[in-house]
């Protein structure tokens, strides 16, 4: 057991916070779930991908810069620090990018990879459909391959719902159903979708902030070219699985953004500590504590990791834990917060507020999306510890 | 001993249940968000038509001189209503104030109350802010602690707060004390007050009974519906156990209410234990329902469109109104560690003195 | 809604009140889990049957005192205040005894009832097979209809589990199955068995508290006259849900247990109030409310009983309050008890522990027995809530 | 950074486990329960031939000069064995204070400890009792907080008090200080004691965290055996989500414990955090996995002859031992919200200093 940085991953954290403290927008910026928001996110991808810090997980190769998972962690960790903006484009980035990875052919990777890195295309998550939500295999939206003057292409028809990014986005990943006579698990297939083809009709769905963090995707005869067909047809499920595996766990959801949380907290207690009781004060330890044996777990399974070791069902542990510890940093936040806790920013009495009001409505869907805690639960208890199904 | 409402009571509920269910559907909050005030006088007079604003108005000025024992029922059906107009702070805190200030104050507002043609609002020293001041023609006020004035809106200045629940709208309030405005001081002022602060605790909690029911309605409703793995997601045991716990906190909060709204009526010497009693249990089902039955909606649950959030947000809400817990804690703990009050088997029922 | 007792409510408070005072024992009493404490409680069973005490909500007739629901909440609430002894024979008083009025022939009712109230028979619960438990409805244990020269009677083979007061009690009562070739609810039959007869073997289960609170009671052609039928034959389901109910609900956990718990707790907050957080005052709060919470609804309930209303599936609502409410408080009783929490009363250290830890143990049995906690949440969601089996 | 324990380490934790599996069963626990000191010397012998007692005792005293790190893993298989014998007092606590004060009394007894010949009891001015006290040869007892005493166990005054865990013997001491029996004093006696404290939580910890998964082990494995309603009860989502939620909990302290094993090993000057936030999860995660299991148990794990329990009232004694929760709070508390200890991303493997 090292727990210490060696020199090399030292420099790199250097490297990270200077460039940071030297780009990172000194105002906030706008929700990117908003149109001009979404315009200034693409325009902080774009410095990120100029200072080759996009990608940083990502091969040299495909406009990454090869950092290593620990390096990753450092990164995120200063990007945290620095304050920088939320990632617009982390569905290609940290769930599509991989996969692409693992199972594009050279001419997609290619195509897609670069644009990703630079925010070119922001890509939108077509997981779910109005029948399929803990019950990913539902699938019934349909992708039938045929051939016509412009070659082989697939003819989608149906409907996606709860896909993030979806309003300002420009493409969708997702499975399909090409054989509409198969089941389940089967006869699915991952299809890469531009939103902009005749027949896509996006119908942004606005969340409890009240701003369209999601849409519903109406597909109507879309002609999609088969070349987006990503991995081999009918084999949708295990494309899937690996980026299910990713969204649940590591990239996403790291460290830093919990310890960033719990540090605002403790800071928050502080300023208020005379107002609030012990109970509460016992709460925000007890809740930096989880972000400190968060960050100590991950650090754990990244060490597994680069020594070979896979991701396995361990990930509905991790979506549970942190899903919990956000939603509970976040109540205590407007509980310190007090009679300010639920006015908007904006309000006249609402100094010192910041942004939990807006951080506890989003971590409220914590518990819910990337799988329902209900679901991990039923993971863990049969696939860790075997209970009968 | 008996511990029911009688028939009329109980007719009055489900008068006043069907008629809110008729009038103020969601659709009619939501289009009410989206206007200036979030209040509508059209929707206030009607409700006068049904002697809601007017319900604790002594009937010489045109009231229904009733008592909280009789609105506790009432309350908790315009929370199951998600109704945002004014009733907590005109109805069940302004109008008992105005009818012990008397003279010529009362005589001039309760009859404008009970026929849906004043807003009156009120403000209280532990309140940070006053809810309804936007759209109130009176406004009483405290200056300190001791002293109650009585100010026309249009005397006073009015700083909204927007706040999350579009449905809440609270404001700070100043205004320029004088000898003509104050209307009570000393024992008397600070007995208002504190009478004022109990009947707007006991009817946030009421109003937070109502909410927590309908979430649990809508829940069950939505979980009943919504298949998953071919069946109805409310079939799996994680989605009903959710609900049951809900409904555990439920239903042993509302007799809590319900006894606190006996003690307001009755000017019980545990009058203000008794109510924060009622505020700490009804708010905690009301914020735990609006937890777990997002849980059992998913994704939907978490947009704008479907209805749920219309009442999670009152839950919030009604949990910030009128004394967050912390406070109402605080006068638990001082009436059970330090007044020495009854307590152990035999003592519910019973006053200090018995 | 009148929330005052009336005179002849506070008469009977009264009267209670001066007969316990005078009689109640000053030393408590051993468990009535070892010999010498069912000796004990047998006889001051007997001291409270001979001033007309021992059944307070039973008519006259049988040897009760005739009181209404709110009498006997009143009694209750002065039988904790005097601190009484637990009632050794509550199986029989609370769920057998009304089962046998409404379902005993006068014979029966004779034979039974007047020794049930003086304790000189006490008895024994027959619910629980190894393999019915939560499921009940699983009974196996076969009681055959049979004649011979003495008689009617059931043959008994079989074994039940959990039996409460199975050690020291003589009796026993339950379901069992009468049609051998029948299912589930069916062609079960409730049957008074004794336990001193041929055949019948009582293991005693210690408990946490290294007590035997229960026995299995293994059954090995058992010869039981067939006059010890309860009810039809076939029956049995019908008539033990209506003990069930009885269980679950109002008798055997009268309010004032728990706010006497309440009280005590609160008690020992203030003797200890400078060495626990605010934490633990707030939680002890919280306690109290709820007792009052559960003494409120309980009038609530009573209030609606006696105007002829009927306690249905609220039962579990009531169970799953205050076995946790119990719980909690006992859990933070050991908290507030510090270094001592654990020690055994005996311990030279002990001072000020009073009997918390043995309630502690006992509160743990709270969400298990009658129908696990687990079990009346279904019940709530299905009966009371309507959501789809 | 590598945060994982090397082959020889997991190795030796394997070992370790086979050995307490097939000697420390739940019968072999039971049988101690009905001695009198509910210790066996010859099992303590046996343990000493596969090195525990000496893990931490230099080499040149015969022992196995392994470090805290070596040793966190197999403490959790300790916990998991359920075992009673003085590891933590004698092996954890005292072996490492005696290598501290050194000198002739370090001389006589690590040796003696390695081959399994002695029991050496702490004292400390934070923990209300001695454990172990009762079959200790040597005591090492705070006077105040600025003096340690070494004191043969015949000198001293043992009380015992008997406690719910019949596998948890603590006492009661008392000594007549002498400078004879003074082996440190002043700041190098608070230092000791401060270490001592550290390393009884850490191993209070490591074992809790064993404690626990056992708990997950017997309870996944009667759930999946005992059917009712036709399956097995662990088919059941209430179940199956009761004994995830231990797990979560599990797996989240394990790291925070092994942290604070590297912490205490390599002398952190965060040493005293560390250990208090690994006391706090992994005994929370212990208590928390008693309560699940026992209710997926139902009426079987309310019973005296189910082993279950063996593993409860250990998790509830470790609980206790080497500092309750609020004491351990209250440590992080000082080292968060007033030592201006680092805080937020970047800061978790770094000191203070850096």
């Amino acid at each position: 057991m090292d727990l210490t940085f060696t020199p090399e991953q030292e420099k790199f954290r250097a490297q990270a916070r200077e460039w940071l403290a030297a780009h990172v927008p000194a105002e906030p910026l706008k929700s990117f779930d908003t149109a001009e928001g979404a315009k200034q996110h693409r325009e902080w991808e774009h410095v990120l991908n100029g200072g080759g810090w996009a990608m940083v997980p990502w091969p040299v190769e495909y406009g990454g810069r090869g950092a290593n998972l620990l390096e990753w962690l450092i990164f995120e960790e200063e990007y945290y620090r620095a304050g920088a903006p939320k990632r617009i484009n982390q569905n290609g980035i940290f769930l599509l990018g991989p996969t692409i990875m693992e199972y594009g052919t050279p001419e997609q990777k290619a195509r897609f990879l670069p644009k990703m890195a630079a925010s070119e295309e922001v890509w939108a998550q077509g997981w779910s459909e109005p029948n399929a939500g803990s019950d990913m295999a539902n699938i019934q939206t349909t992708a039938i391959r045929g051939t016509d003057g412009d070659g082989e292409h697939f003819m989608v028809n149906g409907q996606k719902t709860w896909a993030s990014r979806g309003a300002f986005g420009d493409w969708l990943f997702g499975m399909f159903r090409t054989d509409p006579d198969s089941e389940r698990h089967k006869g699915l297939t991952f299809i890469l979708l531009p939103l902009d083809l005749p027949g896509v009709t996006v119908r942004p769905i606005e969340q409890l902030d009240g701003l369209p963090g999601f849409a519903e995707v109406f597909l109507d005869n879309v002609r999609v070219p088969a070349e987006y067909q990503l991995g081999e047809e009918g084999q949708g499920w295990q494309v899937a699985m690996s980026t299910a595996g990713f969204e649940r766990g590591l990239m996403l959801r790291s460290p830093a953004r919990f310890q960033d949380t719990a540090r605002r907290l403790v800071e928050l207690y502080r300023e208020n500590a005379d107002d609030v009781s012990e109970t509460v004060r016992d709460d925000v330890l007890r809740c930096w504590i989880g972000a400190e044996a968060y960050t100590l777990e991950t650090f754990r399974t990244v060490s597994r990791l680069l020594a070979g070791g896979k991701i396995g069902a361990e990930s509905s542990l991790n979506k549970i834990f942190w899903s919990e510890l956000d939603l509970k940093m976040h109540e205590l936040a407007l509980e310190i917060l007090g009679d300010r806790g639920d006015l908007l920013p904006g309000a006249p009495a609402a100094e010192g507020v910041g942004n939990w009001l807006d951080g506890y409505l989003f971590a409220l869907s914590g518990p819910i999306y990337a799988g329902t805690n209900e679901i991990q639960r039923n993971i863990i208890s049969e696939r860790i510890l075997g209970m009968p199904r | 001993m008996d511990f029911r409402f009688n028939e009329d009571q109980e007719l009055l509920q489900t008068t006043v249940r069907d008629f809110l269910e008729g009038e103020i559907t969601p659709e009619v909050v939501r289009e009410l968000w989206d206007t200036d005030t979030g209040r509508s006088p059209a929707l206030w007079k009607t409700l006068a038509e049904i002697g809601l604003p007017g319900l604790l108005v002594p009937e010489e000025y045109g009231g229904m001189g009733m008592d909280e024992v009789d609105f506790v029922l009432l309350l908790e059906e315009t929370g199951r209503a998600g109704l945002a107009e004014p009733i907590v702070s005109t109805a069940a805190v302004a109008v008992p104030m105005l009818r012990e200030i008397g003279g010529a104050l009362a005589k001039e507002w309760l009859p404008k109350i009970a026929t849906g043609d004043a807003v009156v609002a009120v403000g209280h020293p532990d309140v940070a802010f006053v809810e309804d001041a936007h759209v109130a023609d009176l406004l009483l006020l405290s200056n300190g602690a001791d002293e109650v004035h009585a100010v026309l809106a249009v005397d006073a200045d009015i700083t909204l707060q927007p706040a999350n629940d579009p449905s809440r709208k609270i404001a700070s309030v100043s205004f320029t004390p004088t000898q003509a405005t104050c209307v009570a001081s000393g024992d008397e002022a600070r007995a208002f007050l504190a009478a004022a602060f109990d009947r707007g605790a006991l009817a946030s909690a009421a109003q937070a009974l109502g909410a927590c029911d309908r979430m649990i309605a809508l829940a069950v409703e939505y979980t009943s519906e919504r298949k998953q793995f071919g069946k109805p997601i409310g079939s799996f045991q994680a989605v009903k156990h959710h609900l049951a716990g809900v409904k555990v906190k439920l239903e042993y909060a509302r007799p809590v209410v319900q006894r606190a709204a006996h003690s307001v009526a009755s000017g019980s010497p545990l009058r203000a234990l008794h109510v924060s009693m009622a505020k700490l249990v009804a708010c905690e089902a009301g914020v735990f329902g609006a937890k777990q039955t997002l849980q059992c909606h998913g994704a939907i649950g978490y947009t704008w469109e479907q209805d749920l959030h219309v009442w999670m947000r009152r839950a919030w809400s009604l949990d910030r109104s009128w004394g967050r817990a912390p406070l109402h804690m605080g006068r638990v703990q001082t009436a059970l560690l330090e007044d020495g009050a009854p307590m152990g088997s035999g003592c519910t029922f019973s006053s200090p003195g018995a």
